[in-house]
């Protein structure tokens, strides 16, 4: 067989698997010995980047894999695109400050501090890992208490908690647990 | 009754898809022209095969029974002596049968070269596509702390305001508010009269204005906007609406209004 | 940008794609006009063909693919589990025969060509999603049509329905739905 057909069956052998096709792998569907397989991957890497080609061969732990050219991102990413971007709603908002400065919370007080029921913009932040489930409130009922996550510190760029703007004094105002609901 | 044809077909008797695979396989194997089938030899034949199926104690499917008596029906009506006496554009009564028959040999050809092509696509292999992931937080982290903050304090001062008013004025259970949309629209326009533009929250925040006047404000701008009085601009989530007026026709409005409130 | 460039980044798209890429996308994606977008196609189609990489483009119902070569499938299979292959029966190749040649058309009309009953081999086929539902039929009782897929194109090679063999003159039969059904 010679070099071109066995190039042209390693380029469809690493189209076809997708993930890390390891050198033995090759050498074993080829019949060929480990030197001459990896000559003929060393050469084929070079000679991708070399042409400029949309598709490169990256060698990963004595595997190869087919992958685009990074430079190629900003195109790449366009393919599948979510067309809605997806936003927290305003509910969403006013929840998330709630729990972030009031954590641990249950959902009877996030609904008392604003007034409406919250439902389904606490099922949407639970949904996005941005508030999660953090025990349970040692009262009647034992309601679920809710704390953020570390994705929501990652998102608004904070390391800890602590990290959370300070509410100046005169605007902090105690929530009580027992005062009426509205 | 058993015949060199019978024979010859017990073997493959299961394998015909119908009446007319059945008959096509005839008319191959004995060579004859599809275009003027002699129907004595095709439907005795025919008859020779489903007495076969009969005798192996097969099911006859009822396809194949409707083709017998079709097949009987034509060669009898061959058959008639008067047929000579008949004319010229008579149909033969064969046609309708060949002309399925015809359609039908069409498909199954086809049918065949679907299975070579099949032969050959089958072996090209395909890729799953990549998984690549978007951070839907790329919109989040334009939501900076300091907003975190401020929503928080706006829930507060919300709550603050609501709480001194029920101290203060419990008088009545339900306070029933007349807003008007058209006033609310007026109030726009008029603070547009003076100004290029303005501020959503300048004139309805709920700071200042009950909850059911700022969802009119609301629509107010919004109704004015469908009229091309005014022009809504919001650079992103959360952030401030900004009212201008539109200079090609919101003097119009005004004539509008005045002609209106003279009316009244 | 340059044609290289264009080529390469359209390389990567159809390679992260995995699945037929539209031609509109490409054309959004690379800010081009579909005329001087298909040219490319075209270009590149042939050129891969012609320098025996283990690659190809496909085009399928204006969209594009990338699939390894046939010829070199006794390599690919060797790869992973062998796909399991699901057989189509004669009475699923007929029906299939008729229902590309025929669309939209309804299951009676199917089965007064065949001559007999096609229930399973149409639900079969439906399974196998090479036919899908394609409406119904303004007449008594609303009968279901159906129609030919994408999957069956790509299964068969064919770029568009258009691609369909031309039967001889002589043996063509219009197919008349509102003709008696038998």
């Amino acid at each position: 067989m010679d070099i071109k057909k066995v190039e042209a069956i390693i380029e469809g052998l690493l189209f076809a698997s997708g993930d890390p096709l390891p050198l033995e792998d090759i050498c074993e569907i080829l019949e060929l010995d480990k030197k001459t397989a990896r000559l003929v991957m060393d050469n084929m890497i070079s000679s991708f980047k070399n042409s400029n080609r949309g598709i490169m061969i990256r060698e990963i732990n004595n595997a190869y894999q087919m992958c685009t050219r990074p430079e190629h991102f900003d195109f790449i990413k366009r393919l599948n695109e979510p067309r809605q971007k997806q936003v927290l709603s305003q509910a969403a908002f006013e929840v998330l400050s709630i729990v972030a400065y009031n954590q641990p919370i249950t959902k009877a007080k996030i609904e008392q501090i604003r007034g409406v029921n919250s439902d389904s913009a606490i099922s949407k932040l639970l949904e996005r890992n941005l508030i999660k489930e953090a025990g349970r409130m040692d009262a009647p009922g034992k309601p679920i208490l809710y704390a953020t996550t570390e994705e929501f510190l990652r998102c608004f760029g904070f390391r800890t908690i602590a990290d959370l703007p300070i509410l100046s004094m005169n605007e902090v105002i105690t929530v009580n647990e027992n005062q009426p609901i509205e | 009754m058993e015949s060199a044809l019978t024979k010859a077909c017990t073997i493959k008797i299961q394998n015909f898809e119908g009446p007319f695979d059945l008959l096509f396989h005839l008319i191959e194997k004995n060579q004859l022209n599809i275009y003027d089938i002699p129907i004595n030899e095709i439907t005795d034949q025919y008859m020779d095969f489903l007495f076969a199926m009969q005798q192996m104690d097969l099911e006859i499917a009822s396809e194949f029974l409707v083709m017998a008596a079709t097949l009987l029906h034509i060669k009898s009506r061959m058959l008639l002596p008067d047929r000579k006496e008949k004319q010229e554009d008579e149909v033969d009564p064969r046609e309708e049968l060949i002309l399925k028959l015809v359609e039908y040999k069409r498909f199954k050809e086809f049918s065949e070269i679907l299975k070579e092509r099949e032969k050959h696509w089958e072996k090209v292999v395909y890729k799953l596509p990549e998984a690549i992931e978007y951070d839907k937080e790329e919109v989040l982290l334009e939501l900076s702390p300091d907003e975190l903050r401020s929503v928080y304090l706006g829930i507060l001062e919300r709550n603050e305001k609501k709480m001194n008013r029920n101290v203060t004025g419990i008088t009545q259970i339900i306070q029933h508010e007349k807003v008007s949309l058209k006033s609310k629209m007026r109030e726009v326009l008029r603070n547009l009269f003076n100004n290029v533009f303005i501020r959503f929250s300048d004139l309805f925040s709920l700071e200042k204005k009950s909850r059911t006047e700022v969802v009119t404000g609301f629509l107010a701008i919004l109704e004015l906007s469908r009229m091309k009085k005014v022009i809504l601009e919001q650079s992103r989530q959360f952030s401030e609406i900004i009212v201008y007026r539109n200079k090609d026709s919101f003097l119009d409005f005004e004539d509008e209004k005045a002609a209106e409130t003279g009316g009244k």
